[in-house]
């Protein structure tokens, strides 16, 4: 029987690697599986790849790993905001690399990962600073930029409702990267508010299907809500 | 912000928000950037329905919630908390971003650090910065039918902010249609910077003065605005 | 106030031109577009180039426009069935042509073109028939196909209920091409079995953002229903 | 078919169908091809969880209805009706072939025309048609994690369906990981096609006869297979 329900966080996380690449869901606290990142603090991994939007916005993000120096390289959209100063010291000492991708690029090269593209062509970012060493392309007398898939190890949701075989609901607009990282990485965790029997969720309403989850952890109550804006 | 005169000369940004909203045509699909921009859903026509477009995953952005009844898990591209209106909708990223990237969105009204004459803009990181803060920018810019700026003028030390070549990393080259500042509004032709609108009590001269790229008079022009109403 | 409802399928199709561009949702009758398709073999458009995934699979789908010699070229990935026959007679007199994609490929290749991304690399096809003539590259020493979007100038779709602003949630695997269909195309045209007000749909089950959907009509009751399994 | 004596030679469809079944591990996501392989979704061993896909957009594919409840909005790939499982769910073709092509099927379990001792396939034409039926089988022989063929081991003329190399049009090279046939199961391995295991009643010898590319039987496979109960 299908049972992919783990006892806590910390057993989710248990075998994370050194050197693993991590996709984090969550577009400042809205959405993030702050639960799964700290038990990834308490595990204490290292040289992680992190690719996740934000990177500043609240202290139990992204931003937790970097500043335990759990993180060799970040890839996001927007690394500013008011927890971005761990961020920037271990950048000027040269302890961590950037890459910054515009938001759908970042965000098209995950949806690649998942979906079995290894290589798509965007006009986003060309002529500018970003697309500086990316191969080049005209399509219809515009250039674009050959950008590539980006795959995890892991992948850290956030989820409002799921049942026994993974299937997830959202609330509003905590889907954001949730469902398109959930598709891309080898092993997939989701934190949700709760868990139901199969069946219990309308067919038609489920966003992220059963065969994308591979690991499911009950939320703690004092971690859900405690996020704020910015803080 | 405070030293900056500009604040008084022209249009407020209520009025611009105002001002801009007039040119939002009914059933459009819009997205609204972080800051200033997101005025304008206060300002729109009586009778015209316009659907906001918020990049994180929504469409139908409502305004912002009533004290106590702000949502976490309902916020817009600012990371603010906001309402969805009845027949909005809910979306991922990948989904949000192939909405824009794929040329359904109306129009992006952005705000700016520099814009060129030839509608280049410059957006999203200062020259000097250790870190960009790109977001959405690129993707918007490049996707949208139509990209509106929303700013001042000037910069808040007086400097130009058109320019005839932005000396700004780009977000994306000729990419403008459009700039209304608290000064005029300025279209972006294959002819140039062309003024469209002048602020109550400003002059084409005095715009071209805090503007260092060439501009024209649109023909039809010469007049001042002054029938703008601000609807709040 | 938005309002995308027209009369009748006759008044939505009426503007399609000779040598459009028509994407055609369903899979064999299952959310079939028909009412829409019965119109424009009424209107009589010419030399169009149509996209569906089937062809042959029920009388009234787009074995309807080539038996009316509406179509100059298909591109599908299923083009047999027991109406299929009108097709084969058409090709052996060059009087149509046919591409044939892999089904995966042509979904990806409409996604492509309603999400901005002019190509993409895919391993499916390579080193077969299907693959000939397309420019290849390896990716993990894999090859991969070099595969364009497609985009059409009239999208049909069928759905199961939509708001007015265009909202549309469609019923079990009706949906199939419809969803990705709707985005591709400059005017999308959803036939629906009901048209209820605004914030009518849970928010949390649109499957169609309005965003996609220009003009509505409401499937008539003699059409609905009338398709059968391989007829 | 009619005059096919491989009918009764080995295993009837069920039994084989039952023999696949027993490879399809707990919690697997497996995809049925259309006609022969379908079958297989009758012969789940109990306690199993097996989830089934259906590459016309569902998870979860159920048994077929009871006569009078078809329901045309709920249809497999091969365009009948079936019924939905408690935990299955519905999406559009991109997401389902993006569910292929991801990698994300533990399985599909296909037809062939050929198949050659190094797993190259042949399934979605034949050599003189007009047409092909192209379908989802190249995507899921590209994507799926294995791919497995489940067929009467001789075409309905007698002649050889696994070969040295395939005549006909492939739908992709290198794919295949095991084949069941009436006669045997075949596994493709880096050295050569492997039988391991036969039906009862057949000799390795005789399925070489009927096989036209080099057989060798797997070390562990010298018994012949009999405690196969077909749980209908």
């Amino acid at each position: 029987m299908i049972q992919k329900k783990f006892e806590n966080a910390a057993k989710a996380v248990a075998d994370i690697q050194d050197g693993a690449t991590l996709l984090v869901g969550g577009f400042g606290g809205s959405g993030l599986p702050s639960y799964l990142v700290a038990a990834l603090v308490e595990q204490g991994a290292k040289d992680l790849t992190v690719v996740s939007n934000n990177i500043g916005a609240v202290s139990d993000g992204v931003a937790a790993l970097i500043s335990n120096n759990q993180v060799r390289k970040i890839i996001c959209s927007f690394p500013v905001g008011p927890h971005a100063d761990d961020l920037i010291e271990r950048l000027k000492k040269g302890t961590i690399e950037l890459e910054i991708a515009p938001q759908g690029t970042l965000a098209e090269r995950i949806r690649a990962g998942g979906a079995g593209v290894p290589a798509f062509y965007t006009p986003t970012g060309a002529h500018t600073e970003l697309g500086e060493g990316k191969e080049t392309r005209l399509f219809d007398g515009q250039m674009h930029l050959l950008e590539h898939a980006i795959k995890g190890d892991y992948a850290f949701i956030k989820a409002h409702r799921a049942d026994r075989w993974g299937n997830l609901v959202y609330r509003k607009t905590q889907r954001n990267f949730n469902p398109v990282m959930a598709t891309a990485a080898k092993t997939t965790i989701a934190e949700v508010n709760e868990i139901v029997e199969v069946g219990e969720i309308d067919p038609e309403t489920i966003v992220t299907s059963s065969v994308f989850v591979h690991r499911l952890v009950q939320a703690e109550a004092q971690h859900e809500g405690k996020v704020l804006v910015n803080e | 912000m405070s030293k900056d005169q500009q604040q008084v000369i022209g249009w407020t940004m209520p009025e611009l928000a105002s001002r801009v909203a007039m040119d939002l045509e009914d059933g459009w699909f819009v997205n609204l950037g972080i800051g200033l921009p997101t005025l304008v859903a206060d300002f729109i026509p009586e009778g015209r329905e316009i659907i906001f477009h918020s990049e994180n995953g929504l469409l139908g952005l409502g305004p912002k919630p009533e004290p106590g009844e702000e949502d976490m898990d309902l916020v817009n591209a600012g990371k603010e908390p906001i309402t969805l209106r009845p027949g909005g909708s809910y979306f991922s990223q990948s989904e949000s971003f192939a909405m824009i990237r794929g040329g359904h969105l109306d129009a992006a009204v952005l705000g700016a650090f520099q814009v060129s004459e030839y509608g280049d803009l410059a957006s999203w990181k200062l020259p000097n910065a250790t870190l960009g803060r790109v977001g959405g920018a690129m993707d918007l810019t490049v996707g949208s039918k139509r990209v509106f700026l929303f700013m001042q003028h000037t910069s808040n030390k007086g400097e130009a902010k058109i320019v005839e070549e932005c000396s700004f990393p780009l977000t994306a080259p000729r990419c403008v249609n459009r700039i209304y500042t608290n000064l005029a509004v300025i279209d972006v032709t294959d002819d140039g910077l062309v003024v469209r609108e002048l602020a109550p009590g400003v002059t084409f001269e005095y715009v071209q003065e805090c503007t260092a790229a060439p501009l024209k008079l649109h023909a039809s022009s010469d007049m001042q605005s002054e029938a703008l109403k601000v609807q709040q």
